[in-house]
């Protein structure tokens, strides 16, 4: 499957390294878990990277095609907020519910692609200010924490299946494979793809750029729909200001998943393994001996050290001017 | 009857009593802090370690393990299941959302691990939680004492809140309206401070600037920022309702600005493991425990009692709670020496 | 290098900004009309100071097509520090050697990014994120070891809080800070540089020049702005506390680009980053003061950024 | 001319940028089944013209007609969908995707679901590309951006080919091709034409346009002066046409021998991965050595080399007699060395397309402009002059962005700026790709008067023709080596053919025909 995300990766092993490194993360996880490798400690674990993988797998379709968004934590957040009155009874009501808050995400991207496009607006300042305006209409929607979400969905989604492997990961590699594997492997995926890598060839090729660029964004914000929709599952209630901690995280994860920020090639799997990367370095902190004023410091440095090896690369650079893509 | 009831009062809208199986100790007890990089929370941290290594209270905790997940709340959830996973025998938490829980507390139960919920308590009656009556604090001591020091009950309040969509600036935002709802006489002015010394100070300074005068001013944290706009723009001194950071409490007490600093210690941290102990002894809670809310008149204030000239600005003043016990005030000097080397 | 201009002609954005902002206080002004005071237009721009310095570091970075995203505990960090070696020294010259370690924490955060980007090219959206959440971590470790001290130094005090034939100091150090970067771009070689490597990199590490040093210098200069922000704010507050660089990151690149820079690099006039500066403050502050709700300013700010930045990025289409 | 059976139709056609009139009322029609060739000086309004007809810009006023019929584009995408496909002067490749898709990027192969049919999709593409005669060269899977130069030009000829247009357009297409690949390319158009295309061809070659059109237009300042008949007019008449003044000799008169001089560069057994293999060349003042051969025998890679840009070369290099030691362009302008290198694409290492003439002219010497690191405005002005004198840039004034100057506008200010550094040694990257013979010409005079006063100038050229006529050397590379020096009469046609296919040049060497022939067509 790996060939089918990965679009264009420069160099694969970027990806590969990145998986690698969360294997041998949560290897170190388990080990030091005084419950060992159970299926509560692993889905308790897949439990908190999800909500961060969805949406970077949305920032990575976004950067894909050269862009960034900055609105993806107030889209959850908003679409969480929808969800925690909409999310709630029957099973019809249910799907319309689900139905209404992945359409608000998707409302909310094509929203974003729109002000790009049409605004030719620089993506970081758009999505900055679109995300202020989708902030103002969580706060709308629910002024302060709360309201309700179906609880059997949320053991449906949180749990296991059939005590081997967490639910929340293979929902999201479902819904991964539902959403983008059709689109990547579509012209339109070809097409955003293209525009990240060179928007004026892609112009002057005759490819329809702004629909790609929207489309892209769209994607985005369906993904961030998902991402508010599992934050409700795994809390049961709304919250306006649950997105803050997740935008920048979200393109951390792209990074640390091998995608260039200057598009045009990347991995959606990277941005996965990124995601986890990042959580499970927060895990660490549960079980370590370390004072617990030191532990900030503790996850900046293994992120740092993260991050640094992305300089890696340079070693095997032997034309300077390779340096600069 | 229940544990220490002159300390875990039980709170209001009070729905019975927690008790859980007891359970020989020692006992393995994590505490699960939210937000980083907050000083009232590090000072809370080093308020249950000073309290925990005190030999009559280590000899019941084998082991006490202390993070911070920081804002993310699926984070804080993972820290509690993982925590609930590794046999730990109570968790105390302070949540990053007081809705986003109920899962969590569900498993906790199934697994038979006491939770205990403070200072930003859970909305869930079947968790003990302690928390400062908030409605209370800001309105029935706060905003009362600020109108009591009024000169007359009528004019201009300045009222400046916390961080809007958020549960606690909700509710001490009501106890402020229940108050002055009694004074129909007094006009109110809010603005949005976020608990920031900066944008406090600015939005003080603004609104003085446009409505020139006001004859008092609330405000929840960050409030040395309105002791000083009041200094730069030359306003008369005015009754101050505030925080009990020490900055703020030394503004007032230093320049005779008529006011009250009312607070909730970091001392709630050592209030809620003891608790957690207490309950895994057997112990019986009402379900919701107010903790006293400290406050001090600066009429009444006294330096290295109420504020300490020699300490930072932003230690927090009341370092915990007379009422719980000798065991649960602690120095400056205490908590500067808590050292960070182990767990 | 042409779209550099302060004093001599106002491009685009920055008239845009002016008429924005007199349309606002004309608005405005219908409410409340102290909006119209003298003492509330210099308290904005005593409000504006720090904004605008963080945003003139900010500046220099976005101009290099990078972002410094250090910005929060870079001010935070580098009060912490001054502050505590003040507590520690507190007579009067001796104390001002905190105000110098504040700014020199300030240009070895800056150096430390600007390392990170320009030699191992790391993203710079990525990299200072990571160096933000050190520098955090550091704070945050350090404070449970010392008593930290939180008072300025009378200097930090002087300039952040005092007056100068009645206008607040830190107006004139916004101004100082705002004549060394407009001498920095318009008329050093520096300045140059910085709009070549910030137009296309490759063609100008070809030209001959040093591209990785002029990375690092205005991640520096952006250092040594948050530094400079942080030490007048801690004399404003009269305090150094934790968190109070936060509000300053988002604000301070909108400021940038409500000016009319390009966050891609090598575009951007000084004077449209003060105008930016000015009218996030007024905004907020107005809309403080007319007691909006939060919802609200939100969507307000949003949509005000929107309408500007769409403004004239059609009025002056790219290619 | 008659309306009747011209297939497509401009009719006053206008655009100015500014103040520059672009194109000034122009009525041009083509035909099917032709060949059209459209000449004109740099600047004179080719591109623009091109860019209408593709929808990539819009006239000012003026109409298209297509079959007859007015027809508008507002985009490429519009043009495209009536068959107009044009391959621009700046490249359309998208540099993350593979040779295949980039060939199938608009009209990918799709299977019964409607998603992309990769294997059908490399079929199409290895089919085009054998068509080009190079379907061995390019693997179809590697990425572009990997690819040389005339590899990318390649993959971009396929891509507007597979689209099958009706009206194909080349706007400098062939520049970057080596002369081994312009013979198949020539090939499918013609065969194109046959089909009843109709093809615009630009091209400063003079020999291709030759080779090719059917028909010729050509333009000056924005007007259409004149269409002929291919053949129906001379070199020399063209050439007066398009600058509006004869032109007697292109090549300046080469010096009867190069002053003996100890060498200012000196190289022995270069080696860099398995791009260079031992490469030693020495390059005396007044010296104009060339550097030719078939694509991507390590050309580029010395001249990279030379200038610090490559990490982990070996062997020996002195400067000026001097062991040299220098990282990259900033070190090798140092006094100590004086080497300007001007890079192989103008648009994306040499210029800052959206920064002015003047920005663009002095940053590489703003170091010796400026006092205490302040820029000297006064003299930064009377360099940017002198230098706009010299080249004799057209440029509306110093302060426009030198990206809306034409091609050979642009380049000229690249080698302005580095010779404003006033350099001892002086890299040349194909300097003269996509430019004007007015201008060829005075670039020629201008190194020659360089080399005259003390230059050394290594030269390396895609184009024989111009090895032949420039230098005093040439050196032929194959395969990371040098396969041979040729001067005086060996510096011909024959031998460096032979060299560049590595054949010895001292017999005849004609056994290997089918390459020679490809060649030589492309050198006719
Ligand atoms: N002036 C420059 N601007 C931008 N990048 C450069 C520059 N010089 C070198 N680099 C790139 O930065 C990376 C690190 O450089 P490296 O250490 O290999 O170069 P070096 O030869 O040691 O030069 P230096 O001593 O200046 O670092 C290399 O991959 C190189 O291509
Ligand atoms: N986007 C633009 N903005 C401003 N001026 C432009 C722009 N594009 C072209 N021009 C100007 O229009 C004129 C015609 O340019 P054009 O690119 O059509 O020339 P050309 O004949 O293709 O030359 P070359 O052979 O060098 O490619 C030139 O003077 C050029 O500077
Ligand atoms: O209770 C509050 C605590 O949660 C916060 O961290 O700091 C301020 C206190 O009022
Ligand atoms: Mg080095
Ligand atoms: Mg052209």
């Amino acid at each position: 499957m790996t060939a089918f995300l990965d679009i264009h990766l420069r160099r694969n092993n970027r990806a590969l390294l990145a998986w690698l490194v969360l294997g041998g993360l949560l290897v170190y996880f388990l080990y030091i878990h005084p419950r060992g490798a159970s299926i509560g400690v692993l889905s308790a674990w897949a439990n908190q990277g999800t909500a961060l993988a969805f949406l970077a797998v949305g920032q990575t379709i976004v950067v894909l095609s050269r862009g960034v968004d900055l609105s993806i934590g107030p889209i959850m957040a908003l679409t969480n907020c929808l969800a925690s009155h909409l999310v709630n009874g029957g099973p019809l009501e249910l799907a319309f519910g689900i139905a209404v808050v992945v359409l608000a995400g998707a409302v909310c991207g094509a929203i974003n692609g729109i002000v790009v496009v049409f605004g030719k607006i620089q993506p970081i300042i758009a999505t900055l200010a679109t995300g202020a305006i989708y902030s103002g209409f969580a706060l709308i929607v629910r002024p302060i924490p709360g309201g309700s979400i179906d609880e059997m969905l949320s053991e449906l989604t949180t749990g296991d299946l059939a005590g081997i492997l967490p639910s929340s990961i293979v929902m999201l590699l479902v819904l991964v494979c539902l959403f983008w594997l059709p689109v990547s492997k579509a012209s339109l995926g070809r097409s955003i793809v293209a525009v990240g890598s060179s928007e004026q060839a892609a112009y002057m090729s005759g490819l329809k750029v702004d629909r790609a660029k929207i489309a892209a964004y769209t994607l985005s914000g369906i993904f961030a729909s998902f991402s508010g929709l599992f934050i409700g599952f795994q809390t049961l209630s709304g919250d306006p200001s649950i997105g803050l901690p997740y935008t920048l995280n979200s393109i951390a994860a792209v990074v640390i998943g091998g995608t260039a920020l200057t598009g045009g090639a990347g991995s959606i799997l990277g941005s996965i393994a990124g995601a986890l990367i990042l959580r499970t370095i927060g895990s660490l902190i549960f079980f370590t001996g370390l004072p617990p004023l030191a532990q900030p410091l503790f996850e900046g440095t293994v992120l740092l050290v993260a991050v640094a090896f992305g300089a890696t690369r340079l070693l095997r650079i032997n034309n300077r001017l390779e340096v600069f893509r | 009857g229940t544990f220490m009831p002159e300390c875990y009062k039980p709170g209001l809208g009070d729905t019975g009593t927690i008790k859980h199986a007891k359970k020989e100790g020692p006992y393995r007890v994590a505490l699960v802090n939210g937000h980083t990089g907050i000083p009232w929370r590090e000072q809370m941290i080093k308020s249950v370690k000073v309290w925990a290594a005190a030999p009559e209270n280590a000899k019941n905790i084998t082991e006490l393990k202390v993070v911070s997940t920081g804002s993310d709340v699926a984070a804080q959830i993972a820290a509690i299941d993982n925590f609930i996973q590794a046999g730990y025998d109570a968790i105390a938490f302070i949540a990053v959302n007081p809705t986003a829980f109920d899962a969590v507390i569900k498993r906790a139960k199934q697994a038979g691990t006491v939770l205990v919920s403070f200072d930003n308590p859970v909305d869930n009656p079947s968790v003990l939680r302690i928390t400062p009556e908030w409605i209370e604090f800001e309105g029935i001591i706060k905003a009362q004492s600020v109108v009591n020091q009024m000169k007359e009950p009528k004019g201009k309040i300045l009222e400046i809140r916390g961080i809007q969509g958020n549960s606690t600036d909700r509710d001490r935002h009501l106890g402020v309206q229940k108050v002055l709802a009694k004074y129909p006489d007094i006009e109110v002015v809010e603005v949005v401070g976020n608990w920031d010394t900066g944008t406090v100070q600015k939005v003080t300074a603004d609104a003085i600037a446009v409505h020139g005068f006001f004859d008092a001013i609330i405000c929840q944290h960050g409030c040395r920022g309105v002791t000083n706009a009041i200094k730069a723009t030359g306003h008369p001194p005015v009754p101050v309702g505030g925080d009990a950071e020490n900055g703020f409490v030394k503004a007032l007490a230093m320049n005779d600005i008529p006011g009250i600093s009312v607070s909730t210690s970091p001392g709630q941290g050592p209030v809620a493991v003891r608790a957690a102990i207490a309950l895994l002894q057997g112990g019986e809670f009402p379900a919701l425990v107010n903790v006293p809310t400290p406050y001090v008149e600066t009429k009444d204030m006294k330096p290295n009692v109420n504020y300490f000239p020699d300490e930072p600005d932003t230690l927090e003043t009341v370092t915990g709670y007379a009422v719980c016990g000798a065991d649960m005030v602690f120095t400056p000097a205490q908590l500067n020496a808590q050292s960070a080397d182990n767990n | 290098m042409r779209a550099v201009s302060f004093v001599t002609s106002f491009d685009g954005p920055t008239k845009a900004i002016a008429l924005a902002m007199l349309l606002l206080l004309a608005v405005g002004g219908a409410y409340y009309h102290q909006f119209l005071s003298p003492m509330y237009l210099v308290q904005q721009l005593q409000n504006g100071a720090f904004l605008g310095i963080v945003a003139a570091g900010a500046m220099m970075v976005i101009l290099l097509g990078h972002i410094d995203l250090s910005v929060p505990w870079t001010i935070t960090a580098s009060a912490t520090l001054a502050t505590a070696l003040v507590g520690t020294n507190p007579e009067a010259l001796v104390s001002e050697r905190g105000l110098v370690a504040g700014l020199g924490a300030g240009l070895l955060i800056g150096l430390v990014n600007g390392l990170g980007v320009a030699y191992l090219r790391i993203p710079s959206m990525i990299w200072t994120l990571v160096t933000n959440n050190i520098i955090l971590g550091v704070c945050v470790f350090y404070s449970g070891f010392y008593a930290l001290r939180s008072q300025p130094s009378p200097v930090m005090s002087a300039l952040g809080a005092g007056r100068l034939f009645g206008i607040p100091c830190a107006i004139l150090v916004w101004f100082a800070v705002s004549a060394v970067i407009v001498f920095l771009l318009r008329r050093s070689r520096t300045g140059r540089y910085i709009y070549a490597v910030g137009t296309h990199e490759p063609a100008a590490y070809l030209s001959g020049i040093d591209t990785r040093k002029v990375i690092v210098f205005a991640f520096v200069v952006a250092g040594l702005c948050s530094a400079v922000a942080g030490m007048l704010l801690t004399g404003y507050a009269g305090q150094s506390y934790q968190r109070m660089g936060d509000p300053y990151l988002l604000p301070g690149i909108a400021a940038v680009v409500l000016g009319g820079s390009s966050l891609f690099g090598g575009r951007g006039s000084y004077s449209g980053t003060v105008a930016g500066v000015l009218l996030i403050t007024l905004i907020s502050s107005m809309l403080s003061i007319m007691q909006a709700p939060e919802a609200a300013k939100q969507i307000c700010y949003g949509v005000v950024i929107i309408l500007m930045v769409g403004l004239y990025s059609r009025a002056t289409p790219a290619n | 001319m008659t309306e009747g059976n011209s297939f497509l139709a401009l009719t006053d056609v206008t655009k100015t940028y500014g103040g520059v009139n672009a194109l000034k009322s122009v009525c041009f029609e083509a035909k099917r089944g032709s060949i059209h060739a459209i000449l004109g000086e740099n600047g004179a309004g080719k591109s623009t013209l091109m860019k209408v007809l593709a929808g990539v810009t819009q006239p000012d006023s003026g109409a298209i007609r297509l079959q007859g019929d007015n027809v508008t584009f507002t985009n490429p995408a519009d043009a495209a969908a009536k068959g107009i496909v044009c391959i621009f002067q700046e490249l359309s490749i998208i540099p993350d995707l593979s040779v295949a898709e980039n060939i199938c990027l608009t009209q990918p192969p799709k299977t019964a679901f409607g998603l992309i049919d990769r294997k059908a999709q490399d079929r199409l593409a290895t089919a085009v590309l054998k068509r080009m005669g190079c379907g061995e060269d390019i693997d179809t899977r590697s990425r572009c951006a990997d690819l040389p130069l005339s590899k990318r030009q390649i993959v971009e000829i396929a891509k507007a080919i597979v689209r099958k247009p009706d009206v194909l357009i080349l706007d400098e297409a062939t520049s970057a091709l080596t002369a081994s690949d312009v013979g198949p390319v020539m090939e499918l158009l013609r065969r194109m034409r046959d089909g009843g295309a109709c093809i615009l061809f630009i091209s400063h070659r003079m020999h291709e346009i030759e080779a090719l059109a059917d028909t010729c237009s050509v333009f000056r300042n924005g007007e259409h002066v004149s269409t002929f008949a291919s053949g129906a007019k001379t070199h020399d008449e063209i050439v007066q046409l398009m600058i509006g003044k004869p032109i007697s000799q292109v090549y300046p008169d080469k010096p009867a021998e190069v002053p003996v001089a100890p060498p200012y560069l000196d190289i022995h057994d270069l080696r860099w991965g398995d791009q260079l293999k031992g490469v030693s060349l020495s390059l005396r003042p007044g010296e104009i050595v060339g550097l030719g051969g078939l694509d991507g025998q390590g050309q580029q890679e010395v001249l990279l080399a030379i200038a610090g840009v490559l990490r982990g070369t070996s062997g020996t290099m002195r400067v000026n007699g001097r062991p040299a030691v220098h990282r990259g362009p900033k070190g090798g302008k140092g006094s100590d060395m004086r080497i300007a290198l001007i890079p192989e694409d103008r648009k994306t290492q040499g210029l800052f397309l959206s920064l002015s003439v003047r920005d663009n002219l002095t940053v590489s010497m703003l170091d010796r402009l400026s006092r205490y690191a302040v820029v000297d405005r006064l003299g930064e002005k009377a360099l940017v002059d002198r230098m706009i004198d010299l080249l004799k840039i057209k440029a509306d004034n110093a302060d426009v962005a030198v990206g809306t100057l034409s091609g050979g506008n642009q380049q000229k200010v690249v080698l302005a700026k580095w010779l404003a550094t006033d350099p001892k040694l002086l890299l040349l990257m194909d300097p003269t790709r996509g430019i004007d013979v007015g201008t060829k010409q005075e670039i020629y005079r201008l190194l020659r008067r360089l080399a005259g006063d003390g230059l050394a100038i290594l030269f390396h050229s895609t184009d024989y023709d111009e090895l032949i006529g420039l230098c005093d050397r040439a050196l032929i590379m194959y395969d990371g080596r040098v396969a041979s020096t040729l001067s005086g009469p060996s510096l011909n046609e024959h031998n460096i053919l032979s060299s560049a296919l590595n054949l010895s040049h001292d017999n005849s060497g004609r056994g290997t025909a089918a390459p020679s022939a490809a060649l030589a067509e492309g050198l006719a």
